[in-house]
C-alpha cells in the first residue's frame, strides 16, 4: 500500500477491477437512452435469471449505424456494457458490430484476444475483470446478444421484429 | 449459540481474504463436524447397500438407516410408516403430484396455493391442473406475505381436493397459518399439502399438530448433506397412493407381466436410496434437538429483530415481509431503489458475506412486490449479532460506492 | 491392483473378529479414500447451493458441479448436455418413463426388453405398456444370458418404439450385445435404452460406440458415493422431451398459471441436486480413469476366471451365466442342490465374507433359471485372488456344516 | 478354548449359536411332511424375498389339534422352525397355539420373556439366537404367522380358504 493511497479505495481494490470508474460512470449516466423513430433494427433482450432487460432500436445509412437508442434495466455492469455498447456502435458496419460482439463475448469467456483484438474493443476493455464472475457475464453479454439478435433478423429480411 | 460454530468447520475458512459470514442458509445451511463425520464412518466402515442383506455390512447399514427414518419420524411427531426418503422438497411435492393427485383430482376439481410459493410448489400443480382438467386458485395476500383468510371462505368448495402451501415463505420470511387452513380445508373435504423446505428447519413442527396430510421438506437446509430429503404423509393416505418410481425393493413379487408392492413406506423409494445421506440426516435431526427447536427458533427471532431494526438505518431500502418477528423466520428480503441487488451481492461477497440475490425461485411472488430481484439473507443457529452488524455496515457502503457522488478518489488510468 | 487396496479404508476392518472380504460389489461398491475425502473437503470448505449465487462459495460449488458433469460425459464419451444428474439408475429409468415414453408410446405399440432384466428396468415398461395400451415383449434368451439375436427378425417392427435392455445382467453377469441390438432396433425406428448399472462400472463404454440414444447409471456401483447417478440421453433426443419434476432451477420463467424451462440439461434437474454426491462422481471417475478401464475389465476377466475354475470344486453347485469370461463380467452367481443360499451367506458372513443371497430384484430371471434365490458374489478392482480362494474354501465349509453327516461334534445341552 | 473341544466345534461357535442342532437336525429330517387328508385348517405362507414356502394343515377334534401336515421350502431357519412347530401343536387348542406363536414372534423381535414364558416354548428356545440376525427373522416366524393365518380364516367361519 503506497502512502498517500486513500484507504477507502485500498479497501476496494479488487472490486474496483470489477467496477472501473468507466463501469460505474456508465451505469450512473448511461448514454443514448433515447427511443429511436423508425429504427431499422429493433430488438428486446431479457434475462429473466436477473430480471435485466435490454431495448435497443438502431438506424442505418449506407449500410452504417446513425442513431442508436436504448432503454435499459438492471445491475450496473448490464447497463454499463449496454451504454457503452452504443457508444461503440456509431459509424460501425453491421459486420463490424458483430465481429465488435464476437470479440466482446470471447473476452467475456476468458479467451486470450491479441493486441489488435483488444484495441477494436476500445473502452469496452474495461469489462475485461467480468470475467472472473461467472455470475455476471450474462449481465455483460446481454446487450451484445440483443444486438446479434436484431442484425440476424434485420438481415433475414425482416425489418421489425 | 456462539458455542456452536465451532461445530462448523467451514466457519473458519476465509473468503476473499475475509472470514466467512454466510447468510444464504434458506439456499442450503452448511454442516456440522458430526455429520460430515457421518458420512466419512459410513464409507469408512459400513458402506452396504440396505435391504436384506445377509451380511453383517447390510445388516449394521439397513438398521441405521431404518433408524434414521425413526429419527426424522419422532422430529416431526410422525409414524415411521409415513416417511418416505427423497431427493428434496422438491422430488417430494412432485411424487405426490406424480401419485395422490393423478390419482385423486378429475376435470373441474381445484388446487388451492398462494402466489408465494416456490417454484418447487407451484409447477407441479400446474402440470396436475393442465394434465387432469382441473384449475388452480390462489388465496389473495398482501405484500407482506399474509394470506386473506377470509377469502377461504368462498375459496375453499366442495371442488377444493388439495390446499398445497408453504410453511415458510423462502423470500419474505412470513409464516403461514397452515393449522387454521389445514381446520378449514379438512371441513370441506380438502387434503392439505405443506412445503416445509423452510419451517421444519427453523421452527418446531408436528404434523399432528398441524394436521396435514402431506409435509415436504429437505436435508439440505437442515445441517444434512444435499440429495435427502422427506415426503411425510398421513399413513390413511399413504396406503391409498400407487407407486410413484418403480423398481429395486419396492416390489414384493414380480413376473414378467405384473407385479406386486412391498410395503410401506418402502414402496415410495424405488432403487438404491441416499443411503448416506438419510443417516446423516438422522445425524442432524439429533444435533437439533439437541439444541432444542424451541431455542433455534428463539436465536432467530433474536437475530432477525435486531436486523430488521439495523435494516433501518439503509437508504433507500426497502425490507420486505412482516414485521412482527413472531411471524417471520430469518429470512430478510430487501431492495435498494438506486443500486441493483447483483451489485450489492457482489460487493457484500468482496467483503466475506455471502447473501443470496435474485429471483429466489419464485418469480410470482417478484411480480406482486413489482422487483425483478431482491437481495435476501437469511440465518440459521451459528449466525451472530456481529454478522448481522457486518451486513448491515457493508451494504452501508455498497450503496455509497454504488451511488453518484466523488467517492472514490481517482484511479491512475490503467489500473 | 493389490497396491490399490489402501486406498479403501472399509478393507481393514473386521466383520465379526474375520478380514473383512466384500464380495457385494454388485449390489454396491466400497469407496476409495479420494471419494470420501472429496464429501468432507465440500462440505468443510465449499457448500453451497449451486447456479446463479454472486457468491464465492456458490460459484466454486457451480464450478466444481459443472466439471464433475464434463468428466462424466468425457468417461462415456458423451457431451455434457447430455448428461442429466438423478438419484440412480432406477430414477434415471423412469425418468424416461414418465417423459419420452409417455409422449412417444402410442396404443398398439411395443416396448421390447429382454427377461433378465433388473425390476428397475422392466416395472417402468410395464406401467408405460399399461398406461398407454401398447405391449411390452421379451427377446428370448438361453438360462446362460445368451439374447436371441435371431428372434429380432420378427420383434423388431415398426411398432417397436423403445428396446429397453441390460448391458450386463447383475445376476449371470452376461454381457448383451448392445451395439448389435442397437444398429438394428434404430433400422426399425426404435429407440434403445441401455440400463448400465452393472456395466459403466466394470467394462469401458462409449455412448458413440454403442450408439445408444439413453444409458442409465449408478455412482454407487462406481466408487461413488449413494444417491448419485446419471441418465445420458442423445441430446437430439432430450430437446424433445418434457420435463419430469417440476421445481427450482429447471424452469426458465414462472407465472402464476404457465412456465418455460431452462436450458438443457438443467430443465431435467428440478430441484436441489445432489451436489456433494455429484462431485464426488467425479472424483470417482477421475479414480477409474486413473486405473484404466481396460485394466479395470482385465482384472476383473482374471478374477471371475480363476473363480469359475475353483468353482467346479464345490459339490452339487450350480453356476450361471456365461463361461467365456469374455462374455461375463465379474459376477457369479450359483447355487447348492441341498443348502439353501440363506444359509451359505449367513455361514459365509460368519467368516468376514459379504456375497449377496436373494432373487436379487430380477424374480423373472429367477423363474427362468428355476430358482427362487442364488447366491452372488461380485468382484471389483480391489479384489483379488486370495479373497477368491477364501470363498471358495468356506463354501466347502459350508457345504459340509449343512449337509447330513457326523461332522459337528455333540454339543452339551443347554447351550 | 477348552483342551479336549473339537476345534471345527470351536471354529463355527458362534454359528452353532444359530445353528443349534436341533435346527439342523429338524432341517435335515422335517417332522410331519404328509398332506393331511380333509383338513378342519389350511393355510400358505410365502416370503417372496426368500422364497420361502409353507403349506400346513391342521385337523381337530374337541376344538384341539390332532394332526398336522406340512409342506416347506426354503432355508434352514424357515424349515426347522415349520417343522419343531409341527410337533409343538399336537394336542393343543387353537387358544394354545396362537399364544405359543405370540411367543416366538416375541422372542423373535428380541423380547425378554418369563421363565413360564421360555418353558412354554420348550425345545423353540433353540432358535433364540435367530434374532441376532434380521434378516432371518421373517424365516423363523413365517410357519407362525401361517399358522396364525389359518386359525383367523378358521374362526371367521371359513373353514377352507
Ligand atoms: C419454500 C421452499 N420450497 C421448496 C424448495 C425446494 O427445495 P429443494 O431445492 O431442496 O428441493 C425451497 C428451497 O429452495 C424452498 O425454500
Ligand atoms: C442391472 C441393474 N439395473 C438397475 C439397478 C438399480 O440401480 P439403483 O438401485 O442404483 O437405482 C441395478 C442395481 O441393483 C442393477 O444391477
Amino acid at each position: 500500500m503506497n502512502p498517500g493511497q486513500d484507504i477507502s479505495q485500498n479497501l476496494f481494490e479488487e472490486l474496483d477491477d470489477l467496477y472501473q470508474d468507466l463501469i460505474l460512470d456508465h451505469y450512473r449516466r448511461p448514454r443514448n437512452q433515447q427511443q429511436v423513430a423508425d429504427p431499422d433494427i429493433c430488438a428486446e433482450g431479457h434475462n429473466p435469471f436477473c430480471g435485466d432487460r435490454v431495448a435497443l432500436q438502431i438506424k442505418l445509412e449506407d449500410g452504417r449505424v446513425t442513431q442508436v437508442g436504448l432503454q435499459s434495466h438492471g445491475c450496473s455492469i448490464t447497463q454499463a456494457s449496454a451504454s457503452k455498447m452504443t457508444e461503440l456502435l456509431k459509424d460501425k458496419t453491421l459486420e463490424e458490430t458483430v465481429i465488435l460482439s464476437k470479440l466482446f463475448t470471447a473476452m467475456m469467456q476468458g479467451k486470450k484476444l491479441t493486441e489488435e483484438e483488444l484495441e477494436r474493443l476500445g473502452e469496452m476493455k474495461a469489462f475485461s475483470a467480468v470475467c472472473k464472475y461467472p455470475i455476471r457475464i450474462k449481465c455483460a453479454v446481454l446487450p451484445w446478444n440483443t444486438l446479434e439478435d436484431g442484425v440476424k433478423h434485420y438481415r433475414s429480411g425482416q425489418k421489425h421484429r | 449459540m456462539v458455542s456452536i460454530r465451532k461445530d462448523f468447520p467451514i466457519l473458519s475458512r476465509q473468503v476473499r481474504g475475509k472470514p466467512l459470514v454466510y447468510l444464504d442458509n434458506a439456499a442450503t445451511s452448511q454442516k456440522p463436524r458430526a455429520v460430515i463425520q457421518a458420512l466419512s464412518e459410513y464409507y469408512e466402515q459400513h458402506n452396504a447397500n440396505v435391504h436384506r442383506a445377509v451380511h453383517t455390512l447390510g445388516q449394521e447399514v439397513t438398521e441405521r438407516y431404518e433408524e434414521a427414518r425413526q429419527k426424522v419420524a419422532d422430529f416431526i411427531g410422525a409414524p415411521a410408516e409415513g416417511i418416505i426418503f427423497t431427493r428434496g422438497t422438491t422430488e417430494a411435492i412432485n411424487l405426490v403430484s406424480y401419485t395422490w393427485a393423478e390419482a385423486n383430482i378429475s376435470p373441474g376439481d381445484e388446487i388451492l396455493t398462494t402466489p408465494m410459493e416456490h417454484h418447487s410448489n407451484l409447477l407441479p400443480w400446474q402440470r396436475v391442473a393442465q394434465a387432469r382438467g382441473a384449475s388452480l386458485k390462489f388465496i389473495p395476500m398482501s405484500p407482506q406475505g399474509t394470506l386473506s383468510l377470509s377469502a377461504l371462505d368462498t375459496l375453499l368448495t366442495e371442488r377444493t381436493k388439495l390446499v398445497a402451501l408453504t410453511h415458510m415463505s423462502n423470500v419474505l420470511g412470513a409464516i403461514t397459518p397452515v393449522k387454521e387452513i389445514a381446520r378449514r380445508a379438512h371441513e370441506k373435504g380438502a387434503l392439505v399439502l405443506v412445503d416445509g423446505a423452510q419451517s421444519v428447519p427453523h421452527i418446531p413442527v408436528d404434523v399432528k399438530d398441524l394436521d396435514c396430510d402431506f409435509l415436504a421438506f429437505s436435508g439440505h437446509k437442515m445441517l444434512a448433506p444435499t440429495g435427502i430429503g422427506v415426503l411425510y404423509v398421513r399413513p390413511q393416505v399413504l396406503e391409498t397412493m400407487e407407486p410413484f418410481q418403480l423398481g429395486g425393493e419396492m416390489a414384493r413379487e414380480v413376473w414378467l407381466d405384473r407385479a406386486t408392492w412391498n410395503d410401506l413406506p418402502i414402496r415410495f423409494e424405488a432403487g438404491t436410496p441416499n443411503i448416506a445421506g438419510a443417516i446423516a440426516l438422522g445425524v442432524a435431526v439429533d444435533y437439533l434437538r439437541n439444541l432444542g427447536m424451541e431455542r433455534v427458533r428463539e436465536h432467530e427471532i433474536q437475530l432477525t429483530g435486531y436486523a430488521l431494526v439495523r435494516f433501518q438505518e439503509l437508504p433507500n431500502t426497502e425490507v420486505f415481509g412482516p414485521w412482527d418477528t413472531q411471524q417471520r423466520g430469518g429470512i430478510i428480503s430487501f431492495c435498494h431503489t438506486g443500486v441493483h441487488s447483483h451489485d450489492l451481492g457482489t460487493f457484500l461477497d468482496h467483503e466475506g458475506v455471502a447473501i443470496r440475490v435474485g429471483h429466489h425461485c419464485a418469480m410470482p411472488l417478484m411480480e406482486l412486490l413489482k422487483v425483478s430481484a431482491t437481495g435476501r439473507a437469511s440465518f440459521y443457529i451459528y449466525n451472530i449479532k456481529a454478522e448481522v452488524d457486518l451486513l448491515v455496515e457493508t451494504l452501508q457502503k455498497a450503496i455509497r460506492y454504488f451511488t453518484p457522488g466523488p467517492r472514490r478518489v481517482a484511479r491512475p488510468t490503467n489500473s
